[in-house]
């Protein structure tokens, strides 16, 4: 899925999932998908299965959905980054350096560590 | 089961549930020399009470209502002993605490290497005897007598260590309670004899006709009786509270949760039912200002609690606040504001001293009574902090513990009344709580014991430990027969 | 017969004693035949109370002359019971003072010491029991000529006591003085010392010579029953005077002087003489600021024995009070409260006495610890100071209570519930001081040498009176409802007599 | 039928005793203790009987002063609820097999078993002492999370929650004292004479648990505090035992429309900007509540149906997410997305579920959320409602961004954090512990089940249905949305116009009461105190001095006190002898 070169790992140390060729599948792959669907809506609009509750501007238009995903995704995340510019602080805007009190040492918390470790694994 | 409780004849059982303890306070100077003889005898006395108690208990919840006539000194002026059910409830509540802190005591006193400890006992049985007689009063002369003998009886008590702080503490103690006792309470009954030539506890109050016709004299007994009864430390009378937490803890316990306080508020909500008539009382524009005096206190004890770092100060200042939640239900004076002033007594009594002996436990076993010294703690003694989280939870009002029921009721007493804005103090008054009372234990929990060292459990003596568990458990069953006590006192209400 | 001359056999019998008893030798005879005419003297009084009760006022004209002429005696249910409870008081201390006397009294003044008890005693039963105005002056200088010597046998352990004695002696005088004044003023205008005759002539006389002859009176015994502001000689001599002096005296004296100013005013004055109002403003007035003032001095004395004798003169104020009402009730109740503070104030003096034989002082420091030392003084000095308080199940309390019911059902100048509050805030006091001593006696640790066993001879009249507190604060109806008919009696005419309720 | 265990028995308090039982235990005694308590439980619901909408079946019916305590009321919502609720549980108990704390373990299955308990109860007492038992359980979870963070975020998480039993229980008062009945029924929030202040109070009691709109805050707050076990755990009951009161109290309610549609946007911008992949999560469940509340106001029967086929898969889904979630936490110690990438190659199963979770969460055809969410949409528009209609498309969009792609993304794709030759020390975590495998198996499983045969859950909703999920216009239309927004993504991360992440944290609007809220009350607790002080030392001072005064007067030598020579003293009774003839001779 990962649609992007790692600068710095070896190539060695990709997955799949990170070759080049897996991320031109997917550049294929995905508009490829959603055309389909749309084509499919188009179709079934045309053979009148569609059941639209609105009109051309909304559902009865076949490629709405596709334009709601793009735009809506789209807007989130070109308007929503500017939300930092508002609400962001640094991590320990809150509690100050009590955030970082150490956590307790109960015999269930070491009993924690050593699972996390890997070293108790049933 | 219940026949087991049907041996004696109420009368009786009166009688010897009074002077059971009394009888104890001798057999304890006696044994002062062996003392687990004389911590026998003080249990024994407990228990004999508590059986009695609880036969009286029964007793009146079938009906009866035993009267004895302790002397008649004067035609219309006599001692006399009536038991009704908020009587017999607070008598089962006091007797039944009193075997739970004595067992405590033993613990407290022996790790706390505390000196006097005959004495300290002594008072003791003395205390509770007086308490019952205040469960028990008969008229308003009775129940004044018996309120002054537990002030007297637990001023040693109270001064118990002896040194500078005990005598500070005790003359705010003592300075305090018999003031406005003598000053305004004593007045008030004397007064309320003056109109009606009488001062027989009756159910609707004997002042209908004052209230009637001369509604300003009918509030300034209303004032005088509920500061008078400066035990149910309404403010600005309740400073004795927090002074007199330099007791040892069994004593704060016995103050808060067994007796003292909750004779207070007990002889509030009697002396409302019984003196001034709910029915007079809800129409008086006294008991609307003693409604709101009580609702301020319960915020600004709260506040004061907050900015405690003495846990037992903490404490006492939720119980001014707490026990202002019974003066809140006595003055509504509807229906469901006495049931809630009724049950909130029976709630309390298990949750403070679930609380307090707790914070005495912590005491016996690390010397610590600062809040900011026991971060780290709750690891060292799990089982100590358990239970004050759990008497925490009932103080606060969470379910499934007992106090959630009593707010529930004054709530809807609050409702019933009209008067919304007691219910939004409730609500904020149970939140404040959460703050302050359970902070410490969380905090205790979760904070890393100092130094980083591991933590080793270190307990207090099982009898330090068992009974704020006893008392904890008691807050969760008490929360499912809350019903049953709400029943029992429905003759109160009756007609409401 | 016996019964005839009951009325005037208490009062000779003591004065017959008194020479007897100084012929006696200086040991405990003298003491133990005091004590046996005083329980005679009792015996007799408690005869006259019960008839009294029974068939009403009885009257005995000295010598067979009759009324207008002789000098008459006549006892009426109050002057019975004043004249039993003196009776009680005497028969109580005269015990006491053989042992305790051997400590406080020179052992060469023992004869003389009993002898003057005797004629005190003598002399108080006689003001009561006498029907002629004269006749009273004439008794109350015989007792207090010889209270003067008792306090000043107290110079044994404290010099003071000559002071005090003197102080006595000077206002005593000045009292007796006034008294005297107003009743040779009474005698100018009516012509007679007979009080009845006195009550009759000056019905509906109103001149100078009455108002003034009034106003001397009221002082005269204003000042023997120490009526605030006059009761300076009072902390001194009760303090100064030996201990069964002082608790003889406190419970006796002062109520004997209250028995002579209700005589006077209802039996002589009453209601139809115009200004009797006077005296009661005087006493309502006087009696609330003696409440308050002497009980605010003794919270802080040192001295016990000084405590105690303030809280006398507030306790005079409460009957002050009570009479002040001019009811039925208030009278009743200043009647009950002179006979519970007679009990309690003796039961308190008695108590400090038996410390003071143990230990030598009064010092309140000397009661440090004392609950540990000496239990059984302390438990009675205890209910004689819950009694002062006015605890119930004590007497102080039962008085209290009659006083503030009195003062609900009187009509007065002041509001009633202010009276009442001021009573209960005097009480508030009285626990101040009360608490102070019991403080100590308590919570604090002994000091000092160890006390001397106190002999059986102090302790039982000790516990007797603290037992009688106790039993007055329980079964206190028949007290009450005795007070009330005298009462009746007293302001039912205006006159003791004649009037059969 | 019969029941199951005497008919009375609860079982909410079957999971609440085993979850008591559960600290005397250790370790595998608390798995298996809550293994069998959820069966018994399970059983024991079915074993009652289930009554269709308005015929409920009811037990342990008791009367005090007047008031009837319903505790057990088994109709198809409360049902639908419950059996998801015990789901959980037993998704919770075996997640947490190894990795659940002793307060964890036990205060979970007590927790799952107050979220059963109030969804059946038929009074409203008994769904309060559920709701607050819920709140306290719930915050030892938080807390178990450790650290001071945790203990802070526990305290405002419990005091946000006792509110709104309170508020519950006031509203409760209130409609008693009005001569409401007991039992819980639909409330109207606005009457003929205006709005009902019973409903008011109530509603917004359930809203604060329900997430509304600035009552939100305490969600965001504490969940990523908890551990990895305990936010899975707390991820399920709390706010859907609150959509569940919504869909029984207030069905149909319009106010709710607005509401929910609020929801589900605001939180996809918040969410978009987060760091802690948890807190990510959180925002994601405040966003999906959204649908079910809308769902709720919307209120015909499919609307209903959608809301509780809503939660009902929303509860596995997200559960999932957080197991995916806590897995990495366990093993990399940080769900912050600034630290974490690549995970797929050595925690592969976990990346799988995790992606089946997404993949549900954002209503792929042949997952879960598809089927339940394409309902409430459906509802929407049925209503003609556009504008809600086109919130919750926009929504949809905004639960693919966070929940759908952002989650496995950075969590598992994107930058490689823990390659060797990084040379950072770490190795690469290992996959998570078996026990947390088979527990997100399980709910992927079941996301599937559902995603493939619906019939299983809408058999299980409060209303006849008719409704197909699988038309080819839904499945089309569905696509269509999800392929072009993610292809959207993939342009925007293309053009660098995704924002990186960075190490933050964001205000949310408890900034309010943290911040200048907490320096306020703490000002005036601390002025009170203060004030009170003044006044008791005021008062002491005033006191001993009056005393003293006095003392001065009457002390032996005062000016009252004093002594007095003979000569004085005759001089006063010659004054009082004066004053009284005076008198005799005025009056």
């Amino acid at each position: 899925m990962s649609d992007e070169q790692h600068p710095d790992i070896l190539p060695e140390e990709r997955s799949i999932f990170e070759t080049p060729g897996w991320i031109r599948f997917m550049w294929f792959f995905v508009p490829g998908t959603g055309l389909f669907f749309a084509l499919m809506n188009i179709v079934l609009a045309v053979l009148h299965k569609t059941h639209p509750h609105f009109g051309w501007l909304f559902d009865k238009n076949p490629v709405f959905y596709g334009i709601v995903g793009f735009v809506s995704f789209s807007f989130i995340v070109l308007v929503g980054q500017h939300l930092r510019k508002i609400v962001m602080r640094p991590e320990d805007y809150y509690d100050g350096p009590e955030a970082t009190m150490p956590r307790i040492n109960t015999d269930d918390e070491v009993r924690m560590r050593s699972i996390s470790l890997g070293e108790t694994d049933e | 089961m219940a026949g087991l409780f049907q041996l004696l004849p109420l009368e009786t059982a009166v009688v010897v549930s009074m002077a059971a303890p009394l009888v104890a306070f001798f057999v304890v100077a006696l044994l002062d020399r062996s003392p687990n003889l004389r911590e026998a005898a003080s249990i024994t006395a407990g228990l004999v009470t508590f059986y009695c108690a609880v036969t009286i208990f029964i007793g009146v919840g079938d009906g009866a209502r035993p009267e004895i006539d302790i002397v008649e000194m004067l035609p219309g002026l006599s001692l006399k002993l009536a038991v009704e059910p908020l009587g017999a409830l607070f008598g089962l509540i006091a007797s039944g605490l009193w075997v739970v802190n004595t067992c405590y005591s033993i613990g407290y006193m022996r790790g706390h290497h505390e000196g006097g400890q005959t004495r300290f006992y002594m008072a003791f049985c003395v205390a509770i005897s007086a308490a019952l007689g205040i469960a028990y009063a008969g008229n308003l002369l009775t129940f004044f007598l018996f309120y002054e003998a537990l002030t007297l009886s637990t001023f040693p008590l109270v001064t118990h260590e002896r040194d500078e702080a005990a005598r500070a503490g005790g003359r705010v103690y003592l300075g305090i309670l018999m003031g406005t006792s003598i000053g305004l309470l004593l007045p008030a009954v004397v007064w309320v004899y003056g109109l009606t030539g009488t001062t027989d506890f009756a159910l609707g109050g004997i002042l209908g006709q004052v209230s009637a016709n001369m509604p300003l004299v009918f509030s300034i007994i209303v004032c005088l009786f509920a500061w008078g009864t400066a035990k149910a430390a309404l403010m600005p009378f309740h400073p004795w509270l927090p002074n007199a937490m330099v007791a040892p803890t069994p004593v704060s316990a016995f103050l808060h949760a067994v007796a003292v306080v909750k004779a207070g508020v007990f002889g509030v909500l009697k002396i409302s039912i019984y003196t001034l008539g709910a029915v007079e009382l809800s129409q008086s524009a006294a008991a609307d200002i003693i409604t709101y005096v009580a609702a301020a206190s319960i915020l600004i004890a709260s506040a004061i609690a907050m900015t405690q770092d003495n846990l037992k100060a903490r404490l006492a200042y939720s119980t001014v606040s707490q026990l202002s939640y019974v003066t809140l239900g006595a003055m509504i004076a509807s229906r469901y504001g006495i049931l809630g002033g009724g049950a909130q007594i029976a709630a309390h009594a298990l949750g403070k001293m679930t609380l307090f002996m707790c914070a005495g436990a912590i005491a016996v076993a690390h010397h610590k009574k600062y809040i900011s010294e026991m971060r780290g703690l709750g690891r060292v003694m799990p089982y100590t902090f358990t239970a004050y989280i759990i008497g925490a939870c009932s103080i606060i009002g969470l379910p499934p513990f007992a106090g959630t029921w009593p707010k529930f009721l004054l709530m809807l007493g609050s409702i019933e009344t009209g008067d919304a804005i007691l219910v939004g103090v409730l609500i904020l008054s149970s939140l404040m709580n959460i703050v302050y009372l359970l902070t410490p234990a969380v905090r205790a929990f979760m904070d890393p014991v100092p130094g980083n060292q591991a933590a080793e459990i270190k307990e207090a003596p099982a009898f330090c430990l068992f009974p704020p568990w006893f008392t904890a458990i008691g807050c969760l069953v008490l929360f499912f027969y809350m019903g049953d006590i709400i029943r029992y006192l429905e003759p109160l209400v009756e007609g409401l | 017969m016996l019964l005839d001359d009951l009325p005037v056999l208490p009062v000779i019998l003591p004065l017959v004693a008194a020479p007897v008893c100084l012929l006696l030798p200086n040991n405990r005879l003298a003491g133990s035949f005091a004590t046996l005419v005083a329980w005679i003297a009792l015996v007799l009084s408690a005869m006259l109370l019960h008839t009294v009760a029974v068939v009403g006022p009885v009257e005995y004209a000295l010598g067979g002359w009759a009324s207008p002429l002789g000098i008459i005696y006549r006892v009426d249910l109050a002057g019975a019971i004043v004249m039993t409870l003196v009776a009680l008081m005497a028969s109580v201390t005269f015990p006491y003072a053989i042992e305790s006397a051997r400590e406080e009294i020179v052992p060469s003044q023992t004869s003389a010491f009993f002898a003057m008890f005797l004629i005190v005693f003598a002399g108080l039963m006689g003001v009561v029991a006498t029907g002629d105005a004269f006749n009273v002056f004439v008794f109350l200088e015989i007792s207090s000529l010889s209270t003067y010597t008792l306090v000043a046998m107290g110079a044994k352990r404290d010099r003071r006591a000559l002071t005090a004695a003197f102080t006595y002696l000077v206002l005593g005088t000045i009292g007796a003085t006034f008294f005297v004044i107003g009743l040779g003023l009474l005698y100018q205008v009516t012509g007679t010392l007979n009080m009845i005759d006195l009550h009759d002539r000056l019905a509906g006389v109103d001149n100078k010579v009455v108002r003034a002859g009034y106003a001397f009176i009221l002082t005269g015994l204003g000042l023997k029953l120490a009526m605030f502001p006059l009761h300076r000689w009072l902390p001194a001599a009760y303090t100064y005077a030996p201990s069964p002096v002082t608790a003889f005296l406190a419970s006796t004296s002062t109520k004997v002087a209250i028995y002579a100013m209700l005589r006077f005013l209802f039996t002589v004055f009453g209601f139809n003489f115009g200004f009797i109002d006077v005296a009661f403003t005087f006493f309502l007035i006087l009696g609330l600021i003696g409440m308050f003032y002497a009980s605010l001095i003794a919270i802080f004395r040192e001295d016990v024995k000084m405590i105690l004798a303030y809280s006398s003169v507030a306790q005079i104020g409460y009957m002050l009070l009570g009479i002040s009402f001019a009811t039925v009730d208030g009278v009743a109740a200043a009647l009950v409260h002179v006979v519970n503070h007679a009990v309690m104030k003796t039961t308190l003096f008695l108590a400090v006495g038996a410390v003071f034989y143990a230990l030598g002082s009064h010092r309140l420091s000397a009661y440090r610890g004392l609950g540990k030392r000496m239990p059984v003084t302390t438990a009675v000095f205890l209910i004689g100071g819950l009694s002062l308080i006015g605890v119930p199940l004590t007497g102080g309390f039962i008085s209290k209570w009659v006083l503030v019911a009195a003062a609900f059902n009187s009509v007065l100048a002041v509001p009633s519930l202010v009276i009442v509050l001021m009573i209960v805030a005097s009480s508030l006091l009285a626990v101040a001081y009360i608490g102070r001593i019991a403080w100590t006696m308590l919570l604090e640790e002994p000091v000092g040498r160890q006390p001397k066993p106190v002999p059986m001879m102090m302790v039982v009249p000790m516990v007797l009176m603290a037992a009688l507190t106790i039993y007055l604060g329980i079964d206190a109806a028949t007290l009450v409802s005795l007070c009330r008919q005298a009462a009746e009696t007293l302001l039912s005419t205006g006159l003791g007599f004649g009037g059969t309720s | 039928m019969i029941p199951f265990l005497p008919a009375e028995t609860n079982p909410a308090i079957i999971l609440m005793v085993a979850g008591v039982l559960m600290v005397f235990f250790g370790p595998r005694g608390r798995g298996i203790i809550g293994v069998i308590a959820v069966a018994l439980g399970f059983l024991q619901m079915y074993s009652l009987g289930v009554g269709p909408m308005g015929d409920a079946q009811m037990y342990g019916i008791t009367e005090v002063a007047g008031y009837e305590f319903i505790p057990l009321r088994l109709d198809k919502l409360s049902v639908v609820f419950a059996t998801i609720f015990h789901i959980a549980a037993l998704v919770n108990v075996i997640y947490g097999w190894q990795g659940a704390t002793k307060v964890e373990a036990s205060m979970g299955i007590v927790y799952a078993g107050s979220a059963i308990g109030g969804a059946l109860a038929g009074d409203l007492l008994t769904l309060f002492v559920f709701w607050e038992i819920a709140a306290i359980s719930s915050v030892f979870i938080i807390w178990a999370g450790g650290g001071h963070a945790a203990f802070k975020a526990g305290m405002r998480y419990l005091v946000i929650q006792v509110m709104s039993g309170l508020l519950l229980l006031a509203g409760i008062a209130l409609h008693l004292v009005r001569g409401g009945s007991s039992e819980f029924g639909a409330f109207k929030l606005v009457g003929e004479a205006g709005v009902d202040p019973v409903a008011a109070l109530i509603l917004f009691a359930f809203g604060i648990k329900a997430c509304f709109p600035i009552l939100h805050t305490w969600l965001q707050d504490s969940y990523p505090k908890a551990s990895g076990v305990g936010a899975v755990m707390l991820s399920a009951f709390t706010t859907k035992l609150a959509i569940y009161a919504l869909a029984r109290g207030f069905a149909g309610t319009d106010i709710l429309i607005p509401i929910g549609a609020t929801m589900t946007v605001f939180p996809v911008f918040f969410a978009l900007i987060e760091n802690d992949l948890r807190k990510v999560l959180a925002y994601s469940l405040n966003n999906q509540l959204g649908f079910m509340v809308c769902a709720i106001g919307i209120g015909t029967p499919l609307a209903i149906n959608g809301a509780a086929a809503h939660a009902f898969v929303h509860i596995t889904y997200k559960a999932l997410l957080f197991m995916g979630m806590g897995a990495v936490l366990l093993r990399t110690g940080t769900t912050k997305a600034t630290d974490l990438g690549g995970l797929h190659k050595s925690m592969p199963w976990t990346t799988a579920f995790t992606i089946v979770g997404a993949m549900s969460i954002s209503a792929f055809p042949l997952f879960s959320g598809f089927v339940a969410k394409s309902m409430i949409t459906l509802a929407a528009a049925e209503e003609h409602m556009l504008l809600a209609w086109l919130v919750l498309l926009f929504a949809s969009a905004g639960v693919l961004e966070h929940s759908g792609i952002k989650i496995p993304y950075f969590a598992f794709f994107a930058h490689d954090r823990f390659a060797p030759s990084l040379r950072n020390g770490a190795p690469r975590p290992k996959e998570a512990p078996l026990s947390m495998l088979i527990a997100m198996g399980l709910a992927a499983f079941l996301c599937l089940l559902v995603g493939f045969y619906p019939p299983v859950l809408y058999g299980l909703l409060p209303y006849e249905t008719d409704y197909h999920a699988y038309t080819l216009e839904h499945v089309a239309t569905q696509m269509q949305l999800l392929m072009f927004a993610i292809f959207a993504f993939m342009l925007l991360v293309r053009f660098k116009l995704y924002p990186p992440e960075v190490r933050s944290v964001n205000l949310d609007v408890d900034w309010f009461w943290r911040v200048p809220g907490r320096k306020a009350l703490m000002a005036a607790v601390q002025m009170t105190a203060d004030v009170w002080h003044a006044i008791w030392a005021a008062l002491r001072d005033i006191t001993g001095q009056v005393l003293s005064g006095i003392g001065a007067v009457h002390r032996p030598g005062g000016l009252l006190a004093r002594y007095w020579t003979v000569g004085y003293t005759a001089l006063t009774t010659a004054a009082v002898l004066a004053v009284a003839l005076l008198l005799a001779f005025l009056s």
